[in-house]
């Protein structure tokens, strides 16, 4: 893959915005049209397979990604024990909707992260 | 000669099993489904209701859903050939 | 009071994560009294459940729709196996090379899937359980990375995930024809089900891969190689035949109670269990590598568990699940001594380990006990209630083979303890590292606790498996006259046969490729399959 | 040929999936076919309400309940493709570092030069 075509890295530098402004649609109306934090996270995922086919130079810090990614998921275990009590002590909560929100962009974040992390490693790692 | 013995064998036990053993089963009434459609909108605000099963129904299966994730991150970085596993190492 | 559910299965996990994120020293060396808590909460929920069955409903929908925790004295009884064991086995690597980061955090979230699995009402959870634990214990036994543990972990990895496809299968099935996944409004809606051909399908699917995760004879090939692994560390072979073989009984015997209405399954599991105690030990009377003959064990003894569990009798029942928590608790101790013998005696084969009384006293007494369990001696273990009231003449004599076989077997370890300590074939690479304290402490924790389970089993019955065994003091002295003579036939025919000749030697060597396994498999499947129906 | 349906094409693929298991020495292919496998547990279930007059759950004025899909499958098998990509993703991670250690993409070679390791 050393010879990158500008073709392909010019076309790519003008698409992948779009494809993050569609992933993070798909994350946020996750509770409104089809979709939802693990699909969301997936299509931001494949704007690092996208960069690689662009120019395939290492950027991302995977330590960093990867601590990201457990806080994220810490976050998630919080809400999640939040929402236990709330569910057993009978609390009645508002409107869940925010709830749905909060939990679909953790995850989409979350899955972003990993999907990333893996490409990365089998990109850069594997392959050597 | 050894794969053709075995799909043959493969052939004869699905053969057998799409025959006698499986039979399209009854639309029975789906209980969760139903529920699901029914006090989606109500309990949650939500329209899609795929969303409110795993994230409110079934919020139980999604915490681990994000755990397999996780370990399976872990164990790409961490059995990989090339190093780079946690700073310990 | 019932969140304390939902502390023992998210408490570790999200204690593992921050020590993962922070790193922090300080939660490191505090692993051991977080897990202290865990014990505790479990021993409390057993308790408690002796009067009503705990449960914690995890969404405002009731039960079909949403999700629920509960306990009930089953799954009480596999709550405080486990976290007993984690306690221990943290306590046993607290200060050793593994109260690193990736390690601690794993063995943290292992603690809390398991516990989840325990306390799961919800077939498709229990199946995404198994499958995240299961990753976990792949990466926790590959831990060092060097050339035989990759395949062992790769054939591990990849033969639980296809029965685990079974699992799934069998599952999404179920979902299709009642539309209800958890167990008790399946059991209700398996009820009224007439029993047909298809309800069959999902159930052999179902047997199937809970029959490979319990090792059960035809499916055994991976335990040895998972378990066997030279560099896995101790403690991680110490859960894996302690606790992570029994998910795979805790599974056959939930499905006991879920068909037992439409079809009843207590006959194959008994057949199942006797065939894979019997080759069992076949097998491991063949082996000298030490962590090899304890994995062949594993999967004798668990076949004698699913023997009990699938005997007719109530008594059976009862105790082949008390087996089952006594085996939880002296076969770590047996993984664990030995990661301490290959280290001192640098050599995995026992034939060569001798001396060990003149070395170190207080590791050969924890042996003996531990070997005193495993073979069934009258005042510790109640391992004949297994086949109490069995009056078929041939499955009396099985059961005193098996137990033969066992104690043929455990002599090498005798040869080993008390085997003059040649001081002048001075092994090459001798290394006499000291026990460390903490070692020592959950060494004596796991002796004293097999040693209770089997001398005080009138008491702790009732509360463990709520079925008191009215064995008296009399009673089990009459049995030890027996116990000896079958021990000394054993000697004897040990001294006899078993001179490694060239049939010892295949019976060694004799392994299945993964395809080959992956064929048995199906066709386990398929002889499930028409056994079922033939019933 | 109203037989066949979902279902029947479901089972097909299994066992497809685990003839690849059974009779394919090469590891890659063994990976291949445990994701065939879960392929096939997701067609079995995802066609069990998928006619052509099912709507999508989606609450909006115009679907009746009664041809909204059945939204349970579809949350499950969210779950099932997220295990499917992490067990590929763990067994190819794995397959590399043994092909470094053992040099062959053979169960069998593989199983000798372990025995040959001993």
């Amino acid at each position: 893959m050393s010879d990158h075509s500008q073709l392909l890295s010019r076309s790519i530098g003008i698409i992948y915005p779009i494809i993050l402004i569609f992933g993070l649609y798909v994350i946020f109306n996750g509770h409104i049209t089809p979709g939802g934090g693990f699909q969301g996270g997936a299509i931001i995922g494949a704007i690092m397979i996208a960069k690689y086919l662009a120019d395939p130079i290492p950027f991302l810090n995977l330590e960093w990604t990867q601590s990201v990614e457990k806080a994220t998921l810490l976050i998630l275990y919080v809400l999640a024990a939040l929402f236990c009590i709330v569910t057993t002590l009978q609390i009645v909560v508002g409107h869940f909707t925010i709830f749905l929100i909060l939990s679909n962009t953790l995850i989409g974040l979350k899955v972003a992260c990993g999907m990333s992390i893996i490409i990365n490693r089998f990109v850069y790692y594997e392959t050597r | 000669m050894r794969r053709k013995v075995i799909a043959f064998v493969l052939i004869l036990i699905a053969g057998v099993i799409l025959l006698t053993y499986y039979t399209p089963s009854p639309t029975t009434e789906k209980m969760m489904a139903s529920y699901a459609m029914a006090n989606a909108e109500k309990d949650t605000g939500a329209q899609n209701i795929v969303t409110v099963v795993y994230l409110y129904y079934r919020y139980y299966d999604t915490l681990f859903e994000a755990l397999t994730l996780m370990v399976s991150i872990v164990a790409v970085i961490y059995i990989s050939y090339h190093g780079g596993g946690s700073s310990h190492e | 009071m019932t969140l304390i559910l939902y502390g023992l299965v998210f408490g570790p996990i999200i204690w593992g994560l921050t020590q993962y994120l922070i790193k922090a020293k300080w939660m490191e060396s505090l692993g051991w009294v977080f897990k202290l808590i865990l014990f505790a909460l479990s021993l409390g929920c057993l308790f408690k459940v002796q009067t009503q069955t705990l449960s914690l409903q995890l969404t405002p929908a009731p039960l079909p729709y949403g999700m629920m925790l509960s306990v009930d004295t089953l799954s009480a009884t596999f709550l405080i196996l486990n976290n007993f064991l984690f306690l221990i086995l943290t306590l046993f690597a607290s200060k050793g090379k593994y109260s690193e980061s990736v390690f601690s955090f794993l063995f943290l979230v292992l603690q809390g899937l398991i516990n989840g699995i325990f306390l799961s009402t919800d077939l498709f959870n229990i199946y995404l359980l198994i499958e995240v634990s299961t990753i976990a214990i792949s990466i926790l036994i590959m831990y060092k990375k060097d050339k035989p543990s990759l395949y062992d972990g790769m054939f591990y990895f990849a033969i639980n995930m296809v029965a685990m496809a079974f699992f799934l299968f069998g599952v999404v099935m179920l979902y299709k024809r009642f539309g209800v996944l958890d167990l008790f409004h399946l059991k209700e809606a398996l009820g009224e089900a007439s029993r047909n051909k298809s309800l069959i399908l999902p159930l052999s699917f179902l047997f199937t891969s809970a029959a490979l995760k319990a090792a059960v004879f035809p499916l055994y090939n991976w335990l040895p190689k998972a378990h066997g692994i030279p560099s896995a560390p101790s403690i991680v072979s110490a859960v894996l035949s302690g606790i992570f073989v029994k998910i795979g009984v805790y599974l056959l015997i939930r499905l006991n109670m879920l068909f037992m209405d439409v079809i009843p399954l207590n006959g194959i599991i008994m057949v199942l269990g006797l065939i894979s105690a019997l080759m069992g030990v076949t097998f491991a009377v063949a082996q000298t590598d030490i962590k090899l003959l304890l994995s062949y064990h594993t999967i004798s003894q668990v076949g004698l568990i699913l023997a009990g569990v699938g005997g007719s009798l109530m008594i059976n029942q009862a105790g082949g699940l008390y087996h089952l928590v006594s085996h939880g608790l002296f076969k770590p101790l047996f993984f664990v001594s030995s990661g301490i013998l290959i280290e001192w005696y640098g050599t995995r084969n026992i034939k060569d380990m001798q001396g060990l009384w003149q070395r170190s006293r207080g590791l050969s007494i924890a042996l003996i006990i531990a070997i005193l369990c495993i073979t069934g001696a009258p005042f510790f273990s109640i391992k004949t209630a297994i086949y109490e009231g069995q009056d078929n003449l041939f499955i009396r004599s099985l059961f005193l083979l098996i137990n033969m076989g066992t104690m043929m077997s455990f002599i090498k370890f005798l040869e080993m303890i008390f085997s003059k300590n040649r001081a002048e074939l001075s092994i090459s690479g001798f290394v006499s590292r000291p026990i460390k304290k903490e070692e020592w402490l959950s060494l004596k924790l796991l002796a004293l606790a097999s040693a209770t389970l089997g001398l005080f089993s009138r008491t702790i019955s009732p509360i463990l498996i709520n079925y008191s065994f009215e064995y008296t003091f009399i009673d089990r002295l009459i049995k030890w006259p027996s116990y000896l003579f079958t021990f000394g036939i054993a000697f004897v025919l040990y001294k006899t046969f078993f001179k490694d000749n060239k049939l010892i030697k295949l019976i060694r060597k004799f392994d299945l490729t993964f395809n080959e396994t992956n064929i048995v498999l199906v066709s386990f499947f398929f002889i499930i399959l028409l056994w079922i129906d033939y019933l | 040929m109203d037989w066949f349906n979902g279902e029947v094409a479901g089972i097909i693929l299994f066992f497809i999936g685990v003839y690849g298991l059974c009779a394919r020495r090469n590891i890659i292919k063994t990976i291949i076919s445990l994701s065939i496998l879960q392929a096939a547990i997701i067609l079995y279930i995802i066609s069990d309400d998928a006619y052509s007059s099912k709507v999508p759950p989606i609450i909006s004025t115009s679907a009746h309940p009664i041809q909204m899909a059945d939204p349970i499958p579809q949350a499950l098998m969210i779950t099932a493709i997220v295990i499917g990509i992490s067990i590929t993703a763990v067994a190819l991670t794995l397959f590399v570092s043994m092909y470094h250690h053992y040099g062959t993409t053979n169960w069998n070679k593989a199983l000798s030069k372990r025995r040959d390791a001993d």
